[in-house]
């Protein structure tokens, strides 16, 4: 690596003060320091603190319903609105703050966990494929192939019609029709490091196949997908809609946003407010997440890089 | 599916002679000068799709029965109003009289030709009873097979339909003859798989062209007997999505859409260029109990559930899509009487009937699946989970399952043992005033369509007003024993009527449309 | 004399970071006269590189111009807008030490190049463009340079595209040519060859060249003066030769002093007869090869023969050395005697355990035994991981459990290697090249190994470093009693490091003898040609005009037949391409594969001198 | 150092095209193969008797039975399975359950009718949607590569500033729209208010832009993601810096190096997103009554269609395994040190 210029590795050795934290504390510091943290910090805090203690606080039930006040829109809207339902209600007169927080609270289980499960089966194998090579690596990535060439909606079908659709059933759905990009991804950074020189010192030191992988390399390689992966929450959250709409969706009355936007849908003309509301925590979920996993970025460049 | 209409022989047996009474109105079936000449084909949406096998006699599909609407020539057909569920006016036919209890005679029109050309005679009207009530046709809506059917033909324009082999009464061929597709005798006797599949033949204002992909396209026949319509075509399509058809009506694109969603009527209704046509249709929405096995073999359980519905937030929730009632039958149906003993909303009686039952405050009831359908009919979901809520409230432990539609039609039928779940939503909509489409076919005990009630007591009482002699008699005998001794056993709830709502261009004001759904764009030019 | 093509006046860069400046370079002047090859010396961080960028105005943040004129043809460059900066290139011309980057590695060398001259000189025409690069490409040695045209950057060697970046700079026939370290990642005969390649083109296009190094033989070999550069400072400058005769800054002088005598001194290596001691590594007759797949073909693979019959023995206390050029087999054979790989034929003894047949247990016992030291000190490290973990991590792997005994033992390494506790926490990132091959030292030592393996551990650094580090290893073997193998190119440093060396070329050992005995009787022409192409301050024993080789080593997948360095020895003849030599004895000790070495006894005497030896 | 040997045929050979294709194409037959078994198993796992369906709910068991057994569908699914691919390699994918040859969708009738009417050839049925859909997919691909390619590069350029951070936010606002709302609400926008484009059904080329524009914007957050941080990666590489030192000028560095370099990922990406495009396409063509083939795997699913079903699952995974060979082909001939 002789590209790298001996002005810039030659910085001087940090104070010893700055050195007795730890690493880890050292990116939370800086990263905490930045304004789109905090405002990523914050928003994401009022969102989970909503989701976590509104729908008791409040005492309103969410699956409550009240057909002869249905379809108020939110406040200031048209001539109908009621400081009790600050969102409008839905089309059977559900709170829709309530219904968007508990929501939230589904659709981000669902999101996090099926993109859990994608990590989990894409990393691994990828990690396993770009680091064996060879024949593993063949077998791997046509394995990737087949499962990127099963439509998710067949998958959804038949693992769906099987079971009743749970959360569980459609994280699994979720989960296993995405996973391809990951182990892509990982296959060929894996691929990369697993030539660098520090595996190879890991090896001689008598460190397995299963402790590199685990130890060395899936925490160097697995935050940058991490943030990667944000986007791909909310993707689910919104498949978790599409498949509702197919009618393969979470049962009632558990409201998410996905049955929340696929049932608002035919009200978007007269009850714009009831498929929108999901849409707008959905964004400011994801944009708060993603305020924070790039202030970490950039911290973890900042510590990592030197610069 | 939705259109389920009884494919056995339903009226089979019993004679009885009645005298119908005709009205002798002719709906002034207009539309409005305007749209007809601006020359446009008359784009409809249908929320239904269609068989693709275009003999009438093959299939039960409401949106087909539709196409037949503007294609096909009827007898007679039957407005179905609210204010008079009986009357009848004449299309094809001149005059209908029951001669004797078994023979009905039918004097038709001279003046009529199929749009291939053929002159239509009594030998069609023969031919079209004759291959219609063959056992094997699977639209079975023939009161007995071709063997226990005589029909003669004094002359080319009267037919005389004698049931006397069948035993059972001629009057029944009355509410038949207005949704019966009259045929040609020329194709059908090319049998089944010839030119009956291929297309429509019939004497109604639209002749029809060809199938495009999911359109059906129809043109002005130049020999309709009451002059070629102003309308040059429809182009009849299916679009699944209600959304999508209102955005397609809204830009103009659509003339005329189906099934609008109450909420969707609003937005018509703020809309210049745009108008409605809500009407009250044949079609009855039901909340059927799986009746053969626990809890709901229990009548008291049954009533209980019945008690815990109120049905005014229901039809609250429908809005302009929903229409009181509280019968079996829809109000438009020959017989209907709003039931004294029906039930109602009543928590009290609710926990009363399971405690009688056993069931003290819901205690010892088994855990219960109530099956819906979404995307079909309107609301079923919203007022789904509004139900389950309701059945909760009083101690039933209800989950509410949502199929898609064709999940939910594998679900819906009984089977041996009981059909999936506990209670299944499903409507049923027959494009005929009579009565026992619904009252013999869901609840006599050879039926078992849905519930699968086995009951002889309600058996006993279904025979009694068939085998009424006179349509009055019957219609006491339906009003006063029958549905009532329905209402007080449930082995259904009749939640409420649908209407049938439309949305069209306002240039489209005063089209004529059926309680089935069917629509008369025959206005002449 | 000549008006100055370049003059430097009072040049001054900054590192400008957030909230910290520090200078970099610090009033830096001087002149450069056309066809003249300036050498420019300093060790790493001494700003001679960033001085190298500021000559052809690529200064970019963080680094800050902060006073002084670069003045080429008497215009200050570094005024210049960026448009007519880049007219300007056609005449001032870079090129950098890490050639495999250099180019866009999607698109074959040749266009890319025709890209370049078509940028800076577009009156010339594509058709000419690309057959002057070819032209040159002859010019600079590239064999077939026409089918090599159309070859990626990916399918050149290093040193060939070395060769092929330095065409790209002299294709446009530039007055200026800036060449910053560019030996340092080649080989030495390719290095030599690069250098001599150098020279004659700045007679051929009457170019100045500003020779960046960090190496003062290298820059010796080049360079008519040189400009001696330290912490930022022009230090000293003199015409090469008197500046080594007689330094004048003490700075220079320590430089001089550090530079390994090959031929003056005898080295203080570790010295002692075989019967003493015992073998703790041997190789029997070891091979190894792999399959690689055939582009082009269906399903067929080609046999690529790394290791072909290596037979040597390691005896406790030895510092023993595997020396070669790249492609060589010295990384495969590291890789057999670390257990990363497993020979294909042959055997790997350790202390008489087969080490391939180890597992478990036996295998973790085997690794507690042999450690190895890495070549790159940016790659060896994982790179987001703070040093103490690093060290921690051999610890836990061997079952180490109890966090302050393995802190302590950590802190402890540190300490032995020189390294402060304070980066215990630390990432490398910060680190210099010579901290970090401690680090790797340590991470080595942290398991009280027996045997080191070094593979290529110095060859990255700059010589003061090299220096240290060297002292460092003397005193941990003297401390642990330790046993080195040292793998290298760089026949200076094995010259002052040890005792022992084998030297590989295409797979195979061509000679093994003791230290004194290569270097003034070498057996093998290879040996003989690497001896002449060592960068060296003092006088040649062996003149490169004699044993130079050309062009590069053949593919270890189509071996020629007979002796398989017959293709570039300068003594080659009828027998060489009939049979491969073997291992002959040269006296008790030493043996060559050379059908020129008289002594008939074959590898036998290998063979003989273990038995008495163990 | 072992090095990969240096072919010296020059690496994009027609003969290493044809060797790659065949090689590729071998394996993507075996991996059709395999997914045809996965998804046929699926599918008759599926809790829902298809003959039930056929037949109507109201059949009754013994006529179900006698259907099934007729049909073969009560044999092991290794038997049906082999009696399908011997009847696919002829190009024969079997016949619609319930779709008669005029192609219409259909409901609701019989299946113990002697007199229905031709079925439709699922094979017939997919070829004529499928140019339909692979317009639409082109187009929403160029709308999409148009767009994420402006805003990915800008921002690629110039990490951490204002296009970078409206690459961002523009990319979280996408993601958060599911397709048929925007579908909804774009049709409102556009076609009803303004009256610019046509929205539902087809009778033109231009009644594909709309879902076009849908089906664009669910790709893009992906593609300006990737976009962005590969070319903010390759104007981190040496070549690149060193390229301004060269002589060459930024248009050109970027145009002719960085971008090239970066669509390799970009092109990963798109290979992995034609399978998630389905999904799109299916929820947009029904929003838009779009006759294509995702409407058409609508029906089917929503009637059970599953010759249907099946027929769509094998023709679409062939497709997108020929993609992904394509991609990995147009990647290694960008970037000739891949190896797939």
């Amino acid at each position: 690596m002789s590209a790298i210029d001996p002005a810039f590795t030659a910085l001087p050795i940090p104070s010893p003060a700055a050195s007795s934290r730890s690493i880890a504390r050292r990116i939370l510091g800086r990263a905490a320091r930045s304004t789109e943290f905090r405002i990523g910090l914050a928003l994401f805090a009022i969102l989970l603190l909503a989701a976590a203690v509104y729908p008791e606080l409040s005492g309103i039930d969410p699956t409550k319903m009240d057909v002869r006040a249905r379809l108020l829109p939110p406040l200031f809207m048209g001539d109908k609105w009621s400081w009790a339902h600050p969102l409008g209600t839905d089309q059977i007169g559900r709170d829709m703050l309530v219904r968007s927080v508990v929501g939230l609270r589904y659709s981000f289980l669902i999101g996090v966990a099926s993109v859990a499960v994608t990590l989990l089966i894409g990393c691994v194998l990828g990690a396993v494929a770009g680091y064996f090579g060879g024949r593993v690596d063949t077998l791997a990535m046509r394995v990737t192939d087949a499962q990127l060439s099963i439509p998710m909606i067949i998958l959804a079908i038949a693992v769906l019609g099987v079971s009743r659709p749970t959360i569980p059933a459609i994280i699994l759905v979720l989960g296993l029709s995405n996973w391809p990009v990951y182990a892509r991804v990982m296959r060929s950074v894996v691929m990369a490091e697993r030539g660098r020189e520090y595996v190879r010192a890991a090896q001689v030191s008598g460190a397995t196949h299963a402790r590199i992988i685990l130890t060395l390399l899936i925490p160097l390689l697995a935050p940058p997908i991490l943030l990667t992966s944000i986007l791909d929450v909310a993707r689910m959250m919104i498949f978790e809609s599409t498949l509702g709409f197919l009618g393969l969706g979470v049962q009632p009355p558990t409201p998410t946003f996905g049955n929340i936007i696929a049932d608002g849908r035919k009200y978007l003309l007269n009850a714009w407010w009831i498929a929108t509301m999901p849409g707008v925590f959905l964004c400011l979920t994801l944009t708060s997440i993603n305020l924070i996993g790039a202030a970490f970025e950039r911290a973890r460049n900042t510590i990592y890089g030197g610069v | 599916m939705a259109d389920m209409i009884d494919r056995r022989r339903i009226l089979l047996g019993g004679a009885a002679v009645a005298g119908a009474g005709f009205v002798q109105i002719n709906p002034d079936f207009l539309i409005s000068s305007a749209y007809a000449q601006s020359g446009k084909e008359m784009v409809f949406l249908s929320a239904e799709n269609i068989t693709g096998n275009w003999d009438p006699t093959a299939h039960t599909t409401l949106s087909q029965k539709n196409i037949e609407g503007y294609v096909m020539g009827f007898l007679t057909r039957t407005p179905m109003k609210l204010e008079d569920p009986g009357a009848v006016v004449y299309e094809l036919a001149t005059d209908i009289k029951l001669l004797d209890p078994h023979r009905l005679q039918i004097k038709l029109r001279n003046d009529i030709v199929f749009h291939d050309g053929k002159p239509f005679k009594a030998e069609d009207v023969k031919a079209t009873f004759e291959y219609g009530s063959k056992p094997d046709r699977p639209a079975q809506w023939y009161p007995g097979p071709s063997e226990t059917l005589t029909i003669e033909m004094p002359d080319d324009y009267t037919v005389i339909v004698d049931t006397s082999k069948g035993g059972y009464p001629a009057h029944l061929f009355i509410f038949l003859a207005s949704f019966l597709p009259i045929m040609s005798a020329k194709d059908v006797a090319g049998g089944p798989g010839g030119p009956l599949t291929q297309r429509l033949n019939g004497t109604g204002p639209f002749k029809f062209v060809e199938q495009r992909g999911n359109a059906t396209i129809l043109a002005a026949f130049d020999g309709y007997f009451r002059g070629k319509p102003a309308i040059p075509g429809i182009s009849f399509n299916f679009v699944g999505d209600s959304t999508t058809r209102m955005l397609s009506l809204m830009n103009g694109q659509a003339s005329i859409v189906e099934r609008l969603e109450p909420e969707q009527v609003e937005t018509v209704k703020g809309n210049p260029k745009l108008t409605t046509n809500e009407v009250v249709s044949v079609e009855n929405k039901y909340l059927w109990f799986r009746c053969s096995k626990p809890p709901f073999n229990d009548p008291r359980v049954r009533l209980a559930a019945c008690h815990a519905i109120d049905r005014s937030l229901i039809l609250d929730l429908l809005g302009s899509a929903g229409h009181a009632s509280a019968n079996y039958v829809s109000p438009v149906k020959f017989g209907y009487v709003d039931l004294k003993n029906y039930p109602a909303f009543d928590p009290d009686k609710c926990q009363a009937m399971l405690a009688e039952a056993g069931f003290p405050k819901g205690a010892g009831l088994p855990p219960l699946e109530y099956i819906t359908s979404v995307g079909f009919y309107p609301k079923t979901k919203e007022y789904g989970e509004v139900i389950t809520s309701m059945l909760n409230d009083q101690g039933f432990k209800v989950s509410l399952t949502v199929l898609e539609p064709a999940a939910w039609n594998e679900q819906l039928y009984h089977r041996p043992g009981g059909g999936p779940g506990h209670m299944v939503d499903c409507g049923w909509s027959t494009g005929s005033p009579e009565p026992d489409l619904i009252l013999r076919t869901h609840f006599h005990s050879s039926s078992h369509r849905i519930c699968g009630v086995e009951d002889a007591e309600i058996d006993a009482s279904l025979d009694k007003e068939r085998n009424a002699a006179t349509l009055e008699e019957r219609k006491t005998i339906l009003q006063t024993e029958t549905m009532p001794l329905l209402a007080s056993k449930v082995p259904a709830l009749s939640l409420f009527t649908s209407v049938m709502i439309h949305a069209m261009q306002k240039d489209l004001t005063g089209l004529y449309i059926y309680p089935d759904g069917s629509i008369d764009a025959s206005k002449p030019a | 004399m000549a008006a100055a093509v370049l003059s430097v006046r009072n040049l001054s860069v900054d590192l400008a970071l957030a909230g910290r400046e520090r200078p970099i370079l610090k009033d830096i002047s001087f002149d450069m006269r056309p066809r003249e090859i300036v050498g420019v010396v300093g060790a790493s961080g001494s700003g001679k590189t960033v001085l190298s960028k500021a000559v052809v105005n690529w200064i970019e943040a963080p680094l800050a111009i902060r006073g002084g004129e670069v003045r080429f043809r008497d215009r200050d460059i570094l005024a210049m807008a960026p448009g007519e900066m880049r007219r300007l290139r056609r005449d001032v011309a870079y090129v950098g030490a890490n050639p495999m980057g250099a180019l866009d590695p999607t698109l074959p060398v040749g266009r890319q190049i025709v890209e370049k001259i078509r940028a800076v000189a577009p009156e010339i025409g594509g058709a000419e463009a690309a057959r002057r690069v070819v032209e040159l490409l002859e010019a600079v040695r590239i064999p077939s340079a026409k089918a090599r045209f159309h070859d990626y950057p990916s399918q050149f060697s290093g040193g060939m595209m070395q060769r092929a970046l330095i065409v790209d700079a002299m294709v446009s026939n530039p007055t200026l040519l800036v060449a910053d370290n560019v030996t340092q990642p080649l080989d030495v005969t390719v290095a030599a060859q690069v250098i001599r390649l150098m020279r004659e083109l700045t007679e051929r296009f009457e170019t100045a060249v500003l020779f960046v190094s960090s190496s003062l033989p290298v820059a010796r070999e080049a360079a008519s003066r040189i400009l001696v550069i330290d912490d930022g400072r022009l230090v000293e400058e003199q015409p090469t030769e008197a500046l080594i005769a007689s330094p004048r800054h003490p700075y220079t002088r320590e430089l001089v002093s550090q530079v390994p005598a090959i031929w003056r001194e005898a080295p203080a290596v570790p010295r002692g007869s075989n019967a003493e001691r015992s073998a703790v590594v041997s190789l029997n007759d070891v091979s190894q090869t792999y399959r690689v797949r055939k582009r082009g073909a269906f399903a067929g693979a080609s046999e690529l023969r790394a290791v072909r019959r290596v037979t040597f023995d390691v005896f406790k206390g030895d510092s023993f050395a595997v020396v070669g050029e790249s492609g060589c087999g010295k990384s495969t054979l590291m890789r057999l005697l670390s257990r990363l790989e497993r020979p294909a034929g042959g055997e790997v003894l350790c202390e008489g355990q087969d080490i391939s047949k180890l597992s478990g247990a036996g295998l973790l016992a085997f690794r507690r035994k042999l450690q190895l030291v890495l070549q790159d000190p940016f790659d060896s490290l994982p790179p987001r991981t703070a040093i103490g973990r690093m060290l921690e991590i051999p610890l836990r792997v061997h079952g180490w459990r109890d966090a302050g005994r393995i802190r302590e033992k950590v802190r402890a390494v540190m300490n032995d290697v020189g390294l402060p506790d304070a980066l215990y926490e630390e990432l490398p990132t910060g680190l210099s090249a010579g901290q970090r091959q401690r680090v790797n030292v340590a991470r080595a030592m942290v398991l009280d190994p027996e045997i080191l393996l070094m593979d290529e551990t110095l060859s990255a650094l700059d010589q003061t470093e090299q220096f240290k580090l060297l002292a460092l290893f003397e005193k941990l073997q003297r401390e642990h009693s330790l046993t080195y193998i040292f793998i290298s190119h760089d026949l200076a440093m094995v010259r002052k490091a040890c005792n022992r060396i084998a030297v590989m070329y295409l797979g195979e050992v061509v000679e093994l003898a003791d230290n004194d005995r290569l270097f003034f009787d070498p057996g093998h022409p290879y040996t003989k040609a690497l001896l002449s192409a060592m960068p060296t301050l003092e006088e040649r024993r062996y003149r490169p005009e004699d044993c130079l080789l050309e062009g590069e080593p053949p593919s270890p997948i189509d071996l020629p037949t007979g002796c398989s360095f017959r293709s570039r020895c300068p003594q080659a003849f009828d027998r060489c391409v009939r049979e491969n030599p073997l291992l002959t004895a040269r006296g008790r000790t030493d043996l060559s594969s050379c059908h020129l070495v008289s002594s008939p006894s074959a590898i036998a005497a290998e063979r003989a001198s273990r038995s008495t030896g163990t | 150092m072992l090095g990969a040997p240096n072919g010296r045929d020059g690496v994009r050979s027609p003969m290493f095209v044809l060797s790659f294709l065949i090689r590729r194409l071998a394996q993507g037959a075996v991996i059709i193969f395999l997914v045809s078994l996965l998804i046929f198993t699926l599918l008759r796992v599926v809790p829902g008797d298809p003959v039930r369906l056929m037949a109507g709910g109201m059949a009754p068991e013994a006529l179900i039975e006698e259907i099934a057994t007729k049909m073969g569908l009560r044999d092991p699914i290794v038997v049906q399975f082999g009696r399908y691919m011997g009847k696919v390699v002829q190009g024969d994918l079997g016949q619609s359950f319930v779709r008669p040859a005029n192609g219409a969708a259909t409901g609701g009738a019989s299946f113990n009718d002697a007199t229905r009417g031709e079925r439709a050839e699922v094979l017939d049925l997919i070829l004529e949607t499928l140019p339909m859909t692979l317009q639409l997919a082109a187009t929403a691909l160029a709308i999409a590569l148009v767009f994420s390619t402006a805003l990915g590069v800008a921002a690629g350029l110039n990490p951490g500033g204002w296009i970078d951070k409206l690459a961002f936010y523009v990319s979280s606002v996408f993601i958060s729209l599911p397709n048929f709302w925007l579908g909804i609400v774009l049709a409102l926008l556009l076609s009803v208010k303004l009256g610019w484009l046509p929205a539902i059904g087809y009778a033109g080329y231009s009644y594909t832009i709309l879902p076009a524009i849908v089906l664009a914007v669910e790709l893009s957050p992906v593609l300006i993601r990737t976009l962005s941080s590969a070319v903010a990666a390759q104007m981190g590489q040496s070549y690149v810096a060193i390229g301004h030192v060269r002589g060459l000028t930024l248009p050109r560095i970027v145009l002719n190096h960085a971008l090239r370099n970066a669509s390799v990922p970009l092109l990963n990406v798109l290979g992995v997103q034609f399978s998630s495009l389905l999904g799109g396409v299916i929820i947009v063509e029904y929003i838009f009554d779009y006759p294509g083939l995702g409407l058409l795997t609508i029906n089917a699913v929503l009637q059970r269609d599953f010759p249907l079903i099946q027929g769509i699952a094998i023709v679409t995974s062939a497709i997108f395994v020929l993609i992904n060979i394509l991609v990995d082909l147009a990647a290694t001939s960008i970037d000739p040190r891949l190896e797939y």
